[in-house]
């Protein structure tokens, strides 16, 4: 067993947690699009540019030394914290979106050719949509999309069948934004590596709730936000096996990704991880995202997920009183997610009057436009969990949205 | 006629005056939206939608006998319905040459103002400016 | 007359500035590789996750308006201080170089064919070199540079040469980062126009030391990296003209760049300058660079110069003295850049020397290994200078190059 | 053999000892580096050259007719020659087996060990990853 977090405890750590919108105590419920941050990650990132920075790998002088340290240590942190069997296989990237276009545009372009098929699921963010119909529209492939059942389950059935026939690739999402669906990563690799696909595990909502350890899972590519894992903006991660990222042609060409550059005999390209990481990267970034992952494995997975079931539950049993309520995706509420439209009302009025009360969710289709079709709805009410909302939090955020309904209904 | 404009302004800026917090005034402007005449759903089509919001807004414009633009405007979010009612109660029935300079400063004094800025999602500001558009065309057309 | 400027009082700004390595006050003269921070950048990226972080763009609640007002006004800022028409010409992205594969890769692969050329110069970053050859190789093109001379100027013979052979595009650098030429951006642009060629230019180097208007330079896209201009990591500019960005692909699937995703209909793409920003951008980086621009502008161009060449100036003098000095690139001090070879030492000894005396400087290559094969030589040392940097430092280094010497040759 | 590592170590150790900063040490790196009998130009080849490094190392190993690894080593830095000559003074002449195994302790003693770190520019490390390479490839050939 695992010990329970103290939420009200953990929110000290959060400044932003204190402060008011529009007269209101901030609830912030907006988790899926991006987790707040703690101090020490905050913290961290001052830290490095108040007294160590400077540009890495290329220089003799101490300072950069340091940087260089640190910034390796924080690869190596992702390394241990996703379970990779060697440093080099974590790329750092400006985001998930950026990660996942480097391989379709690296490794897309060399494996996927005309007639080709690229699989993904019904319920995949546009980071992990738009990139392949890119790659395919440039190659002559073409992108299908397993079903999604209407409790919100990728479709066993259809996936099944669209194996068959033999895809390149299955890019999947490991844990719904919009859904909160938490697919079996590791069952979905193995069926998918059977059928000769190579597997891009978007997981992006999965690191920031559950242990991930991509050597058990098996794929050949994961991909995760900084920004999503109480880590800051304009970093994420890429992981590939070593064999693949190897064979891999760099997608950035530029400083620190080559061996020797000469514009008579052409240039050849640095090892991994180098190879892949062109220009300055974001230093502060990669070394607060690893303080970020630290941190979060303090907390210890299993309290999170079950701090976080719990808040999703009771909000789920809170709204439930609401007449004309229909839950979108309801298999799991292990991601902190729930989302959900109200018979009548609008969710972008939901939304606004949520804010007015000082409650932040997430209003919209939550860059899964396919799947909004998919269950014929113009976007949804999306409030989502991180280890420091409270019950009391979602106590709130529940009678406020009642009092929404009544108002809109009024 | 630019009177009338500022007439109209000055009512709205009255009945909004004491508002206390901002359910309040959502909650006047919901009962705003719903008192608006819907637009027919024949009528909702996509080259009347104003893009940028994360509801939809239709908006119709015509002239009248008297060379003043009516407006009809419509949503599926009641809330941006109901500031779609306060921009047709402003401007609708006003000569395009009103409408095309009229400086709407209302909006402002109801407190609205944020919701012009050009990254909200109520779109409001491309209300605004497809108004303008359309007194813009009125009066080329002379 | 602008007001000089006063280092003393302005190192109070860059706690950095103060600490020791290897026992000895830190004497920062790296500034070309990545500049420090003044406090007001690192407090208004702290500030921003403290207070208002959350997702841009696409939230109802106040948070993200908030945090979408406060990014989007730091693109204004951008804006303003290159001088572009609008502000939708400034594009996000992760750095310089990540801003030239954008430009290779969607405007590249759409005007460059199978035998055209790429002009670049002997004195471009790699940055600026391996995208083109990369570029080059994918679609057929080759990659011709122009001739440097021997005093670190551009070879204007050899540039009309082979402009009038009509490459399709001319990407320059604006200042070298190793040899601190300051190329005359607005004459190279009309010359390399007047020969139908499109115009990069690389401003990494510019931007932090002089002002630029790109409108007054006329150039087609400018670039440049947050982290050398007292901004943070992980952030960069691309500038573009309307037109031209117009007519570009996407280069980057995902989120934000959408207009409307379908699995069956296809994706339709967002207008300027979302189509190009896919994905949760560097939110906290393009507010802080926004700051740092202000800071800099704060400072006034004029004095900014005037100081960096009068440090520039009295390195130079200082080293004159040494027996064997070779400087490389004689033509400018206005980019704060005295680089050099000593005969009968290598540049790491002299790197790792100044280094056990607290003096930071860069040594080797600078990225710029076309050069370095130009010069026949395997590298250089290069002292660059910052607004925060005093006479009294470059003394220092002065002082503590010619002991170095003096222990090399002994 | 390796009482003869230990004793080199510890000899090299005693030499750093009084030295009170950097400079004094580098002064005596450097000594070491001049000291060291450069290799032939024509031995200078590419298959010699070890990566990693601004400067360049040369490192060449022979089994002698004991069975020992003689090393030479050079390179265009002379600080790095120094260290390189640190190097061939504590391992040139023992036996591939001690090479291979032997714990190389002075490195952190007299204070180089930050120079042992994958990300540093002067090559000890791969220097010393070389010359163990060489080892195991002598202890194959029996
Ligand atoms: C002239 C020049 N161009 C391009 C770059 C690349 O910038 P970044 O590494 O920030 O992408 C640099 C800096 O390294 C530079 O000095
Ligand atoms: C499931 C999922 N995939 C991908 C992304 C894209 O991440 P980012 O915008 O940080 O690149 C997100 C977040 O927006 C997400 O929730």
């Amino acid at each position: 067993m695992s010990k329970a977090l103290d939420a009200a405890a953990l929110r000290l750590q959060f400044p932003i947690l204190n402060r008011e919108v529009n007269g209101k105590p901030l609830v912030y419920l907006d988790h899926a699009a991006s987790s707040q941050k703690p101090i020490a990650v905050i913290e961290a990132q001052r830290e490095y540019l108040m007294h160590y920075h400077a540009n890495v790998h290329r220089g003799v002088h101490a300072l950069s030394q340091q940087a260089t340290d640190a910034f390796e240590n924080a690869r190596t942190i992702v390394q241990h914290h996703i379970g990779a069997e060697e440093s080099c296989e974590t790329i750092w990237t400006g985001g998930a979106t950026d990660a996942i276009n480097l391989v379709a545009q690296s490794w897309g372009r060399a494996h996927i050719g005309a007639g080709d098929t690229i699989l993904i699921t019904k319920m995949e963010h546009h980071a992990n949509i738009v990139p392949w119909q890119m790659l395919a529209e440039e190659v002559g492939a073409h992108v299908e999309a397993v079903e999604v059942l209407e409790n919100g389950a990728l479709d066993e059935e259809d996936l099944a069948a669209k194996l068959a026939k033999g895809p390149r690739l299955f890019a999947f999402v490991h844990v719904s934004n919009t859904l909160g669906t938490v697919n079996d990563a590791k069952a979905l690799t193995e069926q998918a590596h059977a059928a000769g696909a190579t597997v891009l595990i978007d997981g992006c909502q999965a690191v920031p709730h559950m242990d991930v350890d991509v050597q058990d899972v098996g794929c050949d590519f994961y991909i995760f936000s900084g920004h999503k894992v109480y880590g800051p903006t304009g970093i994420g991660v890429l992981y590939g096996k070593r064999m693949l990222l190897e064979a891999m042609r760099p997608w950035r060409g530029g400083g620190e990704m080559i061996d020797a550059v000469s514009i008579e005999n052409g240039t050849t390209y640095a090892g991994l991880p180098h190879k892949f990481e062109a220009g300055t990267p974001h230093i502060s970034g990669a070394i607060a995202l690893g303080v970020a992952l630290n941190w979060l494995k303090g907390l210890g997975a299993g309290a999170v997920m079950d701090h976080e079931m719990m808040l999703a539950a009771q909000a789920r049993k809170g709204l439930s009183s609401i007449e004309g309520m229909r839950f979108i995706g309801t298999t799991s509420e292990a991601a902190g997610v729930v989302s959900f439209v109200i018979e009548g009302t609008h969710p972008y009025d939901i939304g606004t009057l949520l804010d007015s009360q000082g409650v932040a969710v997430r209003t919209g289709h939550h860059c899964t436009q396919p799947l909004m079709e998919r269950y014929g709805i113009p976007g949804t009410v999306r409030a989502s969990f991180g280890v420091y909302n409270t019950l009391q939090e979602v106590d709130t955020f529940v009678a406020a949205t009642v009092k929404a309904v009544r108002m809109l209904r009024g | 006629m630019s009177e009338l404009l500022q007439q109209r302004q000055e009512e709205i800026a009255e009945e909004f005056e004491f508002f206390e917090d901002w359910m309040e005034r959502y909650e006047h402007i919901i009962e705003l939206g719903k008192e608006l005449d819907p637009i027919a759903e024949a009528d909702k089509l996509d080259e009347h939608l104003i893009r940028g919001c994360q509801s939809r807004v239709w908006l119709l414009a015509a002239k009248d006998g008297d060379g003043n633009v009516q407006f009809r405007a419509d949503s599926d979010a009641i809330i941006t319905k109901g500031l779609a009612a306060l921009m047709v109660r402003a401007l609708s029935g006003l000569p395009p040459a009103v409408i095309v300079q009229g400086d709407l400063w209302f909006i402002e004094k109801i407190g609205l103002d944020a919701h012009l800025s050009p990254t909200r999602a109520n779109g409001l500001r491309s209300m605004v400016q497809q108004m303008k558009h359309y007194g813009i065309a009125f009066q080329a057309q002379g």
